[in-house]
């Protein structure tokens, strides 16, 4: 234990995290993918998979992301140029927020700063920049059916992110379903958190040395296939 | 009342005086009125109120607050990344210059729809719990708790669509929409730039996708060509 | 004043109060015209007044009754066919609303059963039915720039329709500005009722005789110009 | 979750069980479910919450209430003027047998729409002072008073459109657009007839006037031929 604590393990890169996010993603599925690393995880979605991906900017049905032809009024949420894939549709901002807070949005995928045990999630204020950014953040956290969070496990300086309180202000309470990290899958259940898979290499004690609250291993705990 | 059809972005603000809240259509670069900012920029327009989605670095709306134009901004994306390069809005707002209002996005859309329709607010989920919500005032509604936020309209709207016929319809392009349907409700002038103004008749009835009776003037002109920043 | 309260004055016929409200449209306004009556103004429109006309079921910009071709989804609020003009539009109810609420017409001229000297209106419950229907009207009478109501002076058994205080469930509140009736032409003000025209051949003691709260004389009362 | 073409407007019903608050879409003939509604009556289903703008005399939502089907109509349109004749819904209310809730327009659309966009309610100043907005809650806003009416949902929502492709993105066809929209945001299960059905890709991105999120079943069919009579 005490190994682990100084020594951080070696976890899964960016596109290996992604690659993990898109296992969850099912056909026929309607998903909005946060900026930064979730908007990786649409590259690796499996060929016999059709989900539909909703920009809150008003689009569903993109594709991935556009190449050098650049179109100021084609991009998604992050303002980077899409492509469109057949059934795609356009619509305002209070269709496409009917969507998120109708209870449409299968999955979304958000970036995380701290997740509690309760499944509070904060993701939006930057402590170093005095202040911080919402975009849809809030209305996804709170209204999507299932809400992943993508992160790396620790901060820069090894700090847990999974911890009993989010000491940073929160972007909703009690919102998130699943955390992915470079090191683990864990599980927000109405008792606690659950680790259902560790990273190739990496064991459960490392993981858990790096997480405030306790995990509870889950009976089928096993090594991410990726 | 029908729209009117201005020569230039410049003849489009005559009359426009100082001290109004501004309500700054597209998302980014999508639908977003840069010829219309810069004519606010060199009309010297100060006292501003912006309400617009986010701030692109160094163009538009973050020159007038580089030069002292604007007082306070209505936003949902505000503050960037750490190591990311500071807007002139970042710069004046952690300098205590500028105000800022942040909103997550889907209340700030339903805000200003419900300013646009008459409604005397929304009742939302969404900031419950945060420190968006702190302080304001919520509704029960069948043993659920609810978020009133307040109606956001403004003075002026600007914006750019792609179509526009000479009373005022006006058709949008791609993810160009976004919020400019929105705002075009809920402003006491609406001035929208277009790639194209035609006769009416020639704009399909099923692609108006924002009703002459919303619109005050319109302006055609290139898009102001903008480089994306993040 | 005996005489004009046993013996009804002829007054106009519906289609020249039709025509007495039309002249009170200008010019690029938007107009929403109720069922029955109040649609007959749009035949009577000046060739040099463009008019926007709404129907809240959502089409801006509809010319006239259509004649014999009827497509079923091509009607006004009333479930009539309709013909369009160039610069038309259509859209759905919740933006056809956002219209009116949100102050975009100018003017609504409504039917009335019973209007008050302080504007209320009513014109919804049909008494012998036991109920009524409400459409529109609510939304048009709180909400529009102008609010025109056309309806017989009197009822089919001679009683006011003009009064003190409504009797019948209102539609809204002090929101009537102006009252076309096959006798005259009342504006609501601040401080009561104003005649301010007669039709031809009725004198104002006659109005007067068939109204029940006080007409103020406009000073520049005159004889209907149709 | 995209939708599934039903072979019929029975099969299309395939699953649904009495005692359903059902939104029926339409303004009049305009975009009105006649072939959909004939396959209710047909199927029998029973202790029907009906939401829908009016009741056309003697065909189908009004068979419905001939034949008991019905308990409740939540309507803007319902007790018809003096001297026209008599709806079955008409005959069944005067005689007791069946509930009304009437609602104004533009309150029943927006009240849907609050249902399908995740709101608590909406804030209007419309019905105030009258019958119709007695005994409702107020809300103080900046020293106007709204009435809080509360959102309205179902578990089926069906109605009429021009065209659909495959995953269930719909465009309607002039005014047949009304309330159809926002009864797709706004009930548990929705199923559209339409007059063609085409592959993905078939339809303008700017002509999806409801987007595919929110269509559960379509059926393509010819319209059901009916007659206005008021």
């Amino acid at each position: 234990m005490a190994e682990s604590q100084t020594r951080r393990p070696v976890g899964l890169t960016r596109e290996l995290m992604a690659m993990r996010v898109a296992q969850e993603l099912q056909d026929g599925m309607v998903v909005n993918l946060g900026i930064g690393l979730p908007t990786l995880t649409s590259s690796y979605l499996p060929a016999d998979k059709k989900v539909l991906f909703q920009a809150e900017n008003g689009v569903l049905g993109y594709g991935g992301i556009a190449g050098e032809s650049y179109d100021r009024d084609l991009i998604n949420a992050g303002g980077q140029p899409i492509t469109l894939l057949p059934g795609a549709s356009f619509f305002d901002s209070a269709t496409s927020f009917t969507m998120i807070r109708g209870g449409h949005i299968d999955v979304a995928v958000l970036g995380g700063m701290q997740v509690a045990e309760n499944g509070d999630l904060a993701n939006w204020f930057v402590p170093d920049r005095g202040g911080g950014s919402v975009g849809g953040a809030m209305d996804l956290a709170v209204c999507a059916r299932r809400l992943i969070v993508v992160m790396e496990h620790v901060t820069r300086d090894g700090a847990p992110r999974i911890l009993k309180r989010c000491t940073f202000p929160l972007t909703a309470t009690r919102c998130v379903d699943l955390v992915v990290t470079d090191l683990a899958l864990i599980e927000v259940a109405e008792d606690g958190l659950v680790l259902r898979e560790v990273a190739p290499g990496v064991t459960p004690d490392e993981v858990q040395a790096l997480t405030e609250p306790t995990l509870r291993l889950a009976s089928d705990l096993t090594e991410m296939s990726l | 009342m029908v729209a009117e059809v201005y020569p230039s972005v410049d003849d489009a603000l005559d009359g426009i005086p100082n001290n109004i809240s501004l309500m700054i259509g597209g998302f980014v670069t999508a639908g977003a009125p840069f010829n219309l900012l810069h004519a606010f920029h060199r009309r010297g327009t100060t006292g501003v109120t912006a309400i617009t989605n986010s701030v692109m670095s160094g163009q538009g709306l973050d020159l007038m607050f580089r030069d002292g134009q604007v007082d306070k901004l209505i936003a949902t994306f505000a503050i960037r990344a750490s190591g990311s390069k500071r807007t002139h809005f970042e710069e004046r707002y952690l300098a205590g210059e500028v105000e800022l209002e942040l909103v997550p996005q889907g209340t700030f859309a339903e805000r200003i729809r419900a300013a646009g329709a008459g409604l005397g607010g929304i009742l939302t989920p969404v900031g419950l719990g945060t420190p968006l919500g702190e302080g304001k005032p919520t509704v029960e509604v069948d043993g659920k708790t609810f978020l009133l936020e307040r109606p956001l309209g403004a003075d002026v709207a600007i914006f750019r669509a792609h179509r526009a016929d000479r009373l005022g319809n006006v058709q949008y392009r791609k993810s160009g929409r976004n919020f400019n349907p929105l705002m075009a409700t809920a402003a006491d002038l609406v001035i929208v730039e277009v790639d194209e103004i035609v006769e009416p008749g020639e704009l399909d009835p099923e692609l108006v996708q924002t009703p002459a009776v919303f619109v005050d003037r319109i302006v055609q002109c290139a898009p102001l060509e903008v480089v994306w920043n993040g």
